[in-house]
């Protein structure tokens, strides 16, 4: 069997009475793109942010490569190599696109503790922000600041500073959300190819997307994951269609 | 507390009497005329300009310019070089407070400038640091302590003592420790800008004292007072006199009644000069001069009866005229000690109502010819 | 009759704190309500004392002052809400410092302007003045535990206002969610005059009581404007139960250290010098006892339910 | 040589107007605008400290009143021991005072360095209001230290009788204190121009901007921002020392809150974040408050009113108005 890159056992988080986490237990291993999905207030954006830090679970245990990682902050697991996009896009706005990503190069290369080199004079700084601003299609936006880029442009800069951080793992929440087709299916063939470089636990409700991409899919609903397993067993367990594709079976 | 900033430079040049003729003199007023304190300094101001005023002629070559200060040292240090460097002022007076004098007085008087304090008086300025152009024309800050000090000493058996936790207050202390010699019921420390002392008021009450010595200037005495009155301690309250001063009698109301305090001038002291000044107050202005209008209108004549006398341009000439202290103070006996700090007569005064206005009254006196106990330490003979 | 000293100045302290609860609670509420702060609130507090000053001075009435500091405060708030405050809502917290500070400035110079630089006089009403017997054989000012009675009816009060009363559901909508209490089609923009009105009337009555206490004169709300930030720091900002809990330790922590410190340090140094050190320390303890809290809870004890 | 942006013209029109204004006073005979032009330096030179919080870190610190305040006692308590001779005691070791800048001013930083690192070590676990009131607080703690302890002065304060001296220098003439008031000043803004175009200025701006989005890059946002409130702690602190010397004394009312006030509307004054902001904001400052102040006592007032206009209708200050809006490369 091969060794989970990330890997989480019996996860559990509550907010007073509500279970928003009620023993979750997944993994992601390389190569392969994990889907989760569940209707909305199935806990996903809470189970993300226990996977990336911003809220600490009651109980159960989160490893990254190997290593517990539940006592390490948002930037501690980011620099272990946990790259993550947000739902709601989130960039430094008044900075161009190149900075957004440069940022992430910064804090690869390790200290941020530099007060005399400018940044924008620094290659080994602005050659991989500017290749990774390639690879997403935004290099001709290089110097547009985030702020000015339309939705899904930033979605695509998300990605850029993901694959800047060299991740070992991505943790993408809802990259097609207001996405427009002709985006959607570029982003979609673009995922496909970086499942190679490193697995993706992908939060997405374009079922298209999913069923096109996923290698596993597990379904979140009420905390819990009720089923979790290949496309087509998913698509075919009823209990799915029953809570979540609204089949009336 | 101060206000932002203070206002500066409120340049009200006020040329007496025409131009001058011969070697004229020009005076340089920095005093607080904004912000909380700004009652004294208007005060000051008054008094100083009503003095010049009065002497006529004999003050018709001296010019004076007066800013505000606002109460802050950074900016009437500002305002004390602008005066040197640009108005090229010969004399620098009108300072309130001891923090200001501290912050202004020894660069002033180094770069040989004269310096007449109208109020402020601290302890390095009349021992360690004196200066033969530095004149203390109103008292060494202990003064009036020490004549409380005196006072109760005679008068009562058991004092509790307070002041606010700050240079001046812990000298008022000391000041009062150096004439009492009766048990002490307590020494109570505030803070400085208090505004609430029903923790104090209890302690007073607790303390079994037969009298209480506070020296709490400004809205600190106003809200003191106000509050002792209220609190059904029945404890006689003394004190120096800028508690009780013209100024603050009004806002503290009945409360002050029967108060004791000491200071060196009243309006009810009887000498000419006084007369005249408290007549020529209260037509100048409409109200009655607090003390700190009667130190600076000594200082003024002081000015203009040194300007009879000498050049100022003549600065030895001009420093002997000025230590003679030959001219009418309203205080009735006047005269510079080794230190130029004042020896002059301290009264014990009492708060009472004549008519519909609260003023002080004279009752007894503390010290005759009184020095201070800092003129040892001056190295001036 | 130490132990009579000790009620004494424990009630003291919690008028302190009842005092404090006034500023704080208008503070608090138009942070909480429309995310503003307001550096003037201590300007507010100045025109109820000076207000009450006047009209008590001129009528000889106390009560009559006592109504025209509310009236006044609450005007004061209202003009300056609809002239300057209302621009701020949607700016940073840079912005609403800067013009609130500014509104300082203003309030400050104006009324030295209207009124001079001299303290007025305003004493306590005849009916409240006197002491009554406090258990130990002590006796306490009417008038402070009238302040205490105020404060207690005030936080009742606000309490009903908030949990019972139309306006009130609005105030708590507008604490969860400022866009949807747009949509229910409340007028959002006289619902946040009216708060903040409310809040400067606040400050108003706690200026104007304190007023017969101390003296009125420009610059004395800086001084409660800063110990009221303490206040709702400690407490939680946006929590009126924060506001009081938070009042009452500033109240009793700064009177009990004022009182008890130089005694402690006098077991070990002459009085004089305890009388000073005890002094000094007295005058940070409530900072330094903020700085815990918030090393403990740095979003105060009572954290405001917000996102 | 790169060219220059308009911003950087008008950064360097104003430091030469700076640098022009005590000439033109001397040779127009009023030496007295030298002192003023010193004052706007050092104002200045605060106003650049803040800004590194404030401008680019986004921390709107009420409370840098204190960092100035400790830098003015440094150098009065090492000027008043040089004097006496007496060496400072720390118990364990001691310390000889001093009369030279050097030395004062690395003490002043380092002291005021410290004195930051304890206050953004509690206040930066906070943000938004909770910052800038704890901030507040703690200058407040501080204020009321410096008044109720007697050893130094305490109300009264600290006079420094003889301006503290700088090596080849004679600093009593005006113009020479000036003169190294202006070179610290520059200093501090060739200091400022690196550090907003560094990867640490690129972290710190980018946590002003979106806090999580640093932290989900690996770079912990607590860390930048303590760092960046002590340098700028540390900056104010030196203008707190030669503000000291300018006035050969210090007082409690160099902590004062409305000190803290005043720096803020320095910045907001010249402009936000812009180079030249702090240096435009004191000079603007200085002036209103020397000119106006001589029209009528009542300035204060005015100010307010202008404040008020400017956070209202013109947030870009004055920067803002000659160089237009902020580029961001």
């Amino acid at each position: 069997m091969v060794e989970a890159i990330l890997d989480i056992k019996d996860l559990r988080k509550s907010f007073g009475a509500l279970k928003a986490t009620d023993g979750v237990t997944l993994d992601l291993r390389p190569g392969e793109i994990h889907a989760l999905i569940g209707p909305n207030g199935a806990g996903k954006s809470t189970l993300i942010h226990q996977i990336a830090g911003t809220l600490k679970p009651d109980t159960g245990d989160i490893h990254f490569l190997g290593e517990r990682v539940n006592h390490l902050g948002v930037a501690e697991r980011a620099r272990k190599g946990l790259g993550r996009s947000f739902q709601v896009s989130s960039l430094a706005p008044e900075f161009s696109a190149l900075r957004n990503v440069m940022l992430a190069v910064q804090s690869k290369q390790g200290s941020s503790f530099r007060f005399f080199k400018p940044v924008m004079h620094d290659k080994s700084l602005t050659e991989p922000a500017m290749a990774a601003l390639e690879r997403v299609g935004l290099k001709d936006r290089a110097n547009v600041p985030a702020a000015e880029l339309s939705h899904g442009e930033r979605r695509q800069l998300e990605i850029a500073i993901a694959l800047a951080l060299d991740s070992k793992a991505f943790l993408l929440d809802e990259p097609m959300a207001g996405m427009g087709p002709e985006g959607s299916r570029q982003l979609t063939a673009f995922l496909d190819g970086l499942r190679q470089e490193a697995p993706i636990l992908l939060v997405e409700h374009d079922m298209d997307a999913v069923f096109a991409l996923a290698d596993r899919i597990s379904v979140l609903v009420y905390g819990r994951i009720i089923a979790s397993g290949s496309v087509d067993d998913i698509r075919n367990d009823p209990e799915v269609r029953r809570a979540y594709l609204g089949d009336p079976a | 507390m101060k206000k932002f900033l203070a206002a500066s430079v409120a340049a009200l040049a006020i040329s007496v009497a025409g131009v001058a003729a011969a070697d004229p003199i020009k005076v340089g007023v920095i005093t607080t005329l904004s912000g909380g304190g700004a009652g004294l300094g208007v005060d000051a101001r008054d008094g100083f300009l009503l003095a010049l005023k009065n002497a006529g002629d004999a003050a018709k070559d001296i010019e004076v310019v007066v800013e505000d200060d606002g109460q802050k040292p950074e900016l009437a240090v500002q305002i004390a070089d602008k005066m040197i460097q640009s108005d090229q002022v010969d004399i620098l007076t009108g300072i309130i407070w001891s923090n200001l004098a501290m912050a202004v007085v020894p660069s002033a008087v180094a770069q040989d400038k004269f310096y007449l304090s109208v109020n402020a008086g601290p302890s390095p300025l009349a021992g360690s640091q004196c200066h033969a152009n530095y004149f203390n024309v109103a008292y060494q800050n202990d003064n009036f302590h020490e004549a409380m000090g005196q006072y109760a000493n005679e008068t009562y058996k058991k004092t509790v003592i307070m002041a606010p936790n700050y240079p001046a207050g812990t000298d008022s202390l000391t000041g009062f420790k150096r004439y009492y010699k009766q048990e002490l019921a307590g020494e109570i420390y505030t803070q400085v800008g208090q505004t609430d002392y029903a923790a104090e008021i209890a302690q007073i009450r607790a303390s079994g004292a037969d009298s209480l010595f506070i020296f709490l200037p400004g809205g600190m005495g106003i809200s003191f007072m106000k509050q002792y009155a209220q609190s059904g301690v029945e404890i006689p309250v003394i004190g120096p006199g800028f508690s009780f001063s013209q100024d603050v009698l009004p806002a503290i109301g009945d409360a002050a009644l029967g108060v004791k305090n000491s200071a060196s001038w009243s309006q009810d002291v009887d000498n000419e000069a006084s007369k005249k000044f408290v007549e020529t107050f209260q037509a100048e202005y409409g109200r009655l001069p607090s003390i700190y209008a009667a130190q600076a209108y000594d200082t003024g004549s002081l000015i203009v009866s040194a300007a009879g006398k000498a050049s100022v341009k003549d600065a030895d000439a001009f420093r002997t005229a000025l230590k003679a202290a030959e001219f009418e103070s309203v205080r009735g006996k006047f005269s510079f000690n080794t230190n130029n700090h004042p020896i002059q007569d301290i009264y014990v005064r009492e708060v009472i109502k004549d008519g519909d206005v609260l003023t002080n009254k004279i009752i007894a006196t503390a010290f005759t010819d009184h020095g201070d106990a800092y003129a040892e330490q001056c190295a001036l003979k | 009759m130490q132990t009579a000293l000790f009620i004494e100045q424990l009630l003291n302290g919690l008028q302190l704190g009842v005092m404090l609860f006034l500023m704080a609670a208008g503070l608090t509420l138009i942070f909480g309500v429309m995310g503003l702060i307001n550096l003037a609130h201590g300007s507010l507090y100045m025109v109820g004392a000076f207000a009450c000053a006047t009209v008590a001075a001129y009528t000889g009435s106390f009560w009559l002052g006592l109504i025209a500091s509310l009236a006044a405060a609450a005007a004061a708030g209202a003009i300056i809400e609809i002239l300057v405050i209302r621009r701020l809502y949607e700016r940073d917290h840079l912005d609403q410092v800067l013009a609130t500070f500014a509104l300082i400035l203003v309030f400050s110079e104006g009324t030295r302007w209207l009124f001079g630089s001299f303290p007025l006089y305003l004493d306590i009403p005849p009916l409240l003045q006197g002491t009554v017997p406090l258990p130990g054989g002590s006796r306490y000012q009417l008038y402070r535990l009238a302040i205490i009675g105020v404060g207690v009816a005030v936080a009742v009060g606000l309490f009903l206002l908030i949990t019972r009363t139309r306006l009130g559901m609005r105030i708590r909508a507008g604490e969860s969610d400022r866009e949807m209490i747009g949509a229910l089609g409340v007028d959002i923009r006289t619902l946040y005059t009216i708060v903040f009105a409310l809040g400067a009337a606040l400050a108003g009555l706690a200026g104007a009581m304190v007023g017969a206490l101390q003296s009125v004169q420009v610059g004395m709300g800086e001084p409660a404007l800063i110990l009221a930030f303490v206040v709702i720091v400690i407490g939680g900002i946006g929590s009126i139960r924060g506001a009081l809990v938070g009042a009452v330790i500033v109240g009793v922590v700064d009177t009990m250290g004022r009182f008890l410190l130089p005694q402690i340090f006098g077991l070990f140094m002459n009085a004089s010098q305890a009388g000073i050190v005890g002094g000094a320390l007295a005058s940070m303890l409530i900072y330094i006892v903020m700085a815990v809290v918030l090393a403990v809870r740095p979003q105060g004890l009572f954290p405001a339910a917000k996102g | 040589m790169m060219n220059l942006s308009r911003e950087n013209w008008v950064s360097l029109l104003l430091l030469a107007l700076l640098l022009a204004l005590p000439y033109a006073a001397i040779k127009f005979g009023n030496p007295f605008y030298v002192t003023l032009a010193t004052r706007m330096a050092i104002l200045g030179l605060a106003a650049v400290g803040l800004n590194i919080a404030l401008g680019l870190g986004g921390l709107v610190s009420f409370g840098h009143a204190a960092f100035f305040g400790i830098g003015g006692y440094v150098a009065g308590i090492l000027a008043s021991h040089a004097m006496s001779m007496q060496p400072l005691n720390f118990g364990l070791f001691t310390l000889p005072g001093s009369n030279q800048m050097p030395t004062i001013w690395l003490f002043a930083m380092l002291v005021g360095g410290l004195l930051a690192a304890a206050i953004g070590t509690i206040s930066l676990r906070t943000s938004g209001v909770y910052f800038i009131m704890i901030t507040l607080a703690f200058a407040q703690m501080t204020f009321y230290f410096a008044i109720s302890w007697p050893a130094y002065g305490g109300e009264d304060g600290l006079s420094i009788l003889m301006r503290n001296q700088f090596p080849g220098f004679n600093t009593m003439v005006p113009l020479n204190f000036f003169l190294i008031c202006y070179g610290v000043l520059v200093a501090a803004l060739i200091l400022f121009a690196l550090i907003k175009n560094s990867r640490f200025g690129a972290a710190l701006q980018a946590a002003r901007q979106n806090e999580v989005r640093v932290a989900s890059v690996g770079i912990a946002p607590f860390r930048i921002r303590l760092v960046a409130f002590v340098l700028s702690g540390m900056i104010v602190a030196l203008a707190g020392a030669l503000y000291a010397d300018l006035n050969r004394f210090v007082s409690p009312s160099m902590l004062s809150w409305h000190m803290s006030g005043e720096f803020i509307v320095l910045i907001i004054l010249g402009g936000v974040g812009r180079l030249a902001g702090p240096v435009a904001g004191a000079m603007l400052f200085v002036m209103f408050e020397f000119l106006l102040g001589g029209l009528t006592e009542r300035w204060q007032f005015f100010l307010g009113l202008v404040l008020l206009g400017v956070v209202l209708f013109a947030r870009g200050g004055l920067v803002g108005l000659l160089a237009g809006r902020q580029r961001h490369g």
